[in-house]
């Protein structure tokens, strides 16, 4: 049901982009992912097919490295791909020096082991510098192809910056999923 | 004095030296001719060969110096190389005399104003001759065969833009200009069929199929009924071109072979390249995980063992079937500890196949196409080289 | 059947899973409360530290896609990147608040018409705060701390040329354009003195120096007797900046001290890094083979045993001289086995000072300056560190 | 005595790049690299300076690799540094298909061990492409700093070509050394 209502969601949001200018549509978007008010926007959460088959041998394994940001075990990191700008500058949560993080986002929900509960993560990437280079890690837990957009980690997500150039990606912590 | 000393030792040495050497060779066997004088050239490459492949490299650590190696299956050797930018979509002409490249570059490198651009190689010189440039909405993704397309009739280019607004700009080949563009309703990448008609994958599991004019433009489009479950077992878009149209994957292992030759789409039933039982959880997955041999009907798929989420792993093992039985005629394994895991497969398109596959610790592994056995492996093929086109 | 099979099961499991999740987690401890939505931002670097480094990767297999990174040796991480561009040349103004790189960039990544140009980065944001072009005549050479330099002043930056002719332009810092060049006679690179004066090495061995007015024209120029042997034992170009000038050092191991704080450059007698006995061949070698305390006059030196044609090799030890006594004070082993062999050496110019080296398998190493003692060891420091610069 | 002509020779030239444009001189020292009979021009050889210290390590050992143009170690790249042409698509006299050779080069005099003479080299790049990354190889027999130019292997000798971009390096024998 949630998710019938998201990819609603979803498509009208696609639709305001393809009527509107570019640099319209990104200032709207771009608003409705930093203000937590809006959250129900978001696009079909990731948890349910992250359930889908159990023996992902990519989930975390050691407790210890799951809360480690510069780890690709990073729980929060479920479904990243790309270098970490906590590797890069950065934070798991914030770009590094002169660059700037995308408007747009691909979506993720991560299952958090130290209190139980599935997260919905945004992964912005960070753009206007070239590759970062350190710190590569692919996860890809409930990713989608291109044409499932915002379940893809594959496009280049600086796609709409005015600088495209991809360095690196942060995963930022939305809320609960399902709430 | 110090100083002095050790400038003058190695002097010493060097006069004795010298004079040494002059003595032996005034007692040796009967003086050779030198070696002539060499002229600086241009290496001419040859007649293109079927068992020439060029391996995309994706240089993901310096992503805006991408790049085409063209390589020799036969003499295991580096032909040349076509510089492919940013995030480049690339396929050959139909008649295979140009490499297109749609790719972005800036004018500051990485930064300042940046342009989308198609270039034109001849592969016979691999000089560039010439370019279109785009608007700055160029569909930035993974490498596949379908990013963008010749129209089959080599008049125009279809070129995917993604902004994240999904549309279709055409490319007139002679004209060199953008003649038209029209939206896609979301659908996604360029397979090209019939004359002129693109076709798209929709996020909702239907193909969307737009045929242009002479003049590039929109003249009818249409959707196909959904051909797979997007939720639970979507495509990859590394689809392998065939025949009739393309074969597409799933996640699981389910093939989707599409008929494009006709006035609508037209869906074969799926079937599956693993049985069952989840205690196998062999999969398929990597950059470019299917190959088709399209006269043999021969389809080599990367697998590895793993479960949700493993899509872009690396096989482990290269599974080989004959697409008119359905049935498995191989396995063939691939030494992960000793070359890394396959990534990305292809096959060239002759009848003494080569089977290609690079892996992720940039390895590329040539087989014999017909029995699996390793013919060659050749390491420190780039960064990451992540595709695999056949000339 | 099959088919249906595959997708099916897994989604059955998939449900008995989430009602196991939820009845476990019901019966569980205290419920902690959720963690809160995070904000996206972008990092501030904090206040610069002696103990901040750039790192110089020339990204040598992608070489349009050099970069400084500038790295924190206390709290080993990264704190982010200055793009640079090919074969550039840095240099951080006199204040330190300015990174000035000088490089080249295509319209078309490594292809199309290319432009020289000055760009310079605020140290403290990492953002380009603005740009000079130049002509296409920009010299480009190996790192070294003098391709390009500030006037003492900080008004003007002078910039080699090299077409293969020799010259230098002079760029207006606060006017943001070029605003004169001059003939250097052959001579090549920018070691900035007094207020304005440039000073180039000659291919005699000579210095040449230039005095600019406050249009940055030249008014003066004079050259130097040939301080060095070119033919029989010349000085590197990656000279360590001194309090008074400069410090070269040869091939052997010859430190030439160059004093540049007069109306004419003096020369304090060389003295050798080694004794006269050529059973050792200790030498030194590498991309950056010496690095320089001004304030302590400690002088570090990447050494390896080798003849001829080995001042590119990296080092295996690094000897430690005081540059008061001439005296080796230590010999500090690096183990090119596990960490390769020493390229670059800088160290940082405070009192507790780090000994940064790079070695020819990217791995950066950090070591007390007084002790030698190795406190880190960061790994996959891009593909081809060769300079390390303080802030 | 060569030497001091050589060197005469070489300042000369380079008070010809200084006083005419730059395309004029290229034009000029093109020509002079391709025709043998220019060979005087040449700067100073290196074998002097080779001999100095009979202990180099880079010295080709096995008479077998000092054969291969694909190998670091074949006698006629004893002055090289970059990715080897023959590696790239070209060969060890021939730029790859697509790029354009420099007409300006460093010079090097290597000991042929098959025929015991030494050999006058022109290390010529070949520009117009990005690194071509196979092979790299650095070998410096008599290299000398930048400010001794035509023995210098640093500097990027694509920088007078139309495309400055450089790609990989030849070494094209030019003649017996001393003759």
């Amino acid at each position: 049901m949630q998710q019938r209502i998201d990819r609603l969601l979803e498509r009208a949001s696609r639709r305001v982009a393809q009527r509107t200018s570019r640099r319209g549509f990104l200032g709207l978007f771009g608003a409705a992912l930093t203000g937590a008010t809006l959250l129900p926007l978001l696009p079909v959460s990731r948890g349910g097919q992250a359930l889908a088959e159990p023996t992902s041998p990519k989930v975390p394994a050691s407790p210890t490295a799951s809360d480690d940001p510069v780890s690709c075990d990073y729980w929060k990191y479920c479904a990243i791909d790309g270098f970490l700008c906590a590797c890069c500058g950065g934070s798991s949560s914030s770009c590094p020096p002169g660059t700037t993080p995308s408007p747009i986002t691909w979506i993720g929900t991560c299952h958090n082991p130290g209190d139980g509960r599935d997260y919905i993560v945004s992964y912005n990437d960070c753009c206007g510098k070239t590759s970062c280079g350190a710190c590569s890690c692919n996860r890809n837990e409930g990713e989608k192809p291109m044409y499932r957009l915002s379940l893809n980690n594959d496009a280049n997500w600086c796609m709409a910056n005015d600088n495209p150039n991809y360095h690196c990606s942060v995963s930022v912590l939305l809320g609960v999923a399902g709430q | 004095m110090r100083f002095n000393k050790t400038l003058m030792q190695p002097a010493i040495i060097a006069l004795s030296l010298a004079q040494a050497a002059l003595l032996s060779g005034a007692w040796a066997a009967p003086v050779p001719a030198p070696l002539p004088a060499e002229h600086l050239s241009i290496t001419q490459l040859p007649v293109a060969s079927p068992h020439w492949i060029y391996v995309y490299d994706e240089a993901f650590n310096n992503e805006t110096d991408s790049r085409l190696n063209l390589y020799d299956g036969d003499s295991h050797r580096l032909l040349g190389q076509i510089d492919s930018g940013y995030y480049p979509g690339f396929t050959p002409s139909p008649d295979g005399h140009t490499m297109a490249v749609a790719t972005t570059y800036w004018a500051r490198g990485g930064h300042g104003p940046h342009t989308d651009v198609i270039e034109f190689t001849d592969t016979s010189s691999l000089a560039i001759t010439g370019e279109v440039v785009l608007a700055p909405t160029r569909a930035q993704g993974p490498p596949t065969s379908y990013n963008i397309a010749y129209s089959k009739d080599q008049r125009f280019i279809y070129s995917t833009n993604l902004t994240p607004a999904a549309s279709m700009s055409v490319i007139d080949v002679e004209k060199k200009q953008v003649v038209a563009d029209f939206d896609t309703d979301g659908c996604v990448l360029a397979i090209a069929s019939l004359e002129r008609r693109v076709s798209s994958i929709c996020e909702n599991g239907r193909l969307l199929s737009v045929t242009t004019d002479d003049t590039g433009h929109e003249v009818a489009r249409s959707f196909s009924d959904p051909f797979f479950d997007v939720d639970h077992d979507p495509v990859f878009i590394q689809a392998a071109p065939s025949q009739q149209g393309a074969l597409f994957l799933s996640f699981l292992g389910v093939v989707h072979p599409v008929d494009l030759s006709g006035m609508q789409p037209r869906f074969s039933a799926p079937w599956s390249l693993v049985d069952a039982k989840p205690v196998h959880h062999w999969r398929p997955g990597g950059t470019q995980m299917l190959a088709l041999h399209k006269t043999l009907g021969t389809l080599y798929v990367s697998m590895h063992q793993g479960g949700e989420g493993t899509h872009k792993m690396g096989g482990s093992q290269i599974w080989v079937f004959d697409t008119n039985t359905h049935r498995r005629v191989a396995r063939w394994p691939i030494d992960p500890a000793k070359y890394g895991a396959a990534l990305a497969v292809q096959v060239s398109q002759d009848l003494q196949p080569l089977l290609f596959v690079t892996t992720d610790t940039s390895t590329l592994l040539i087989l014999d196409g017909k029995t699996g056995h390793l013919l060659h492996a050749e390491a420190k093929m780039g960064q990451t080289p992540w595709y695999l086109i056949n000339p």
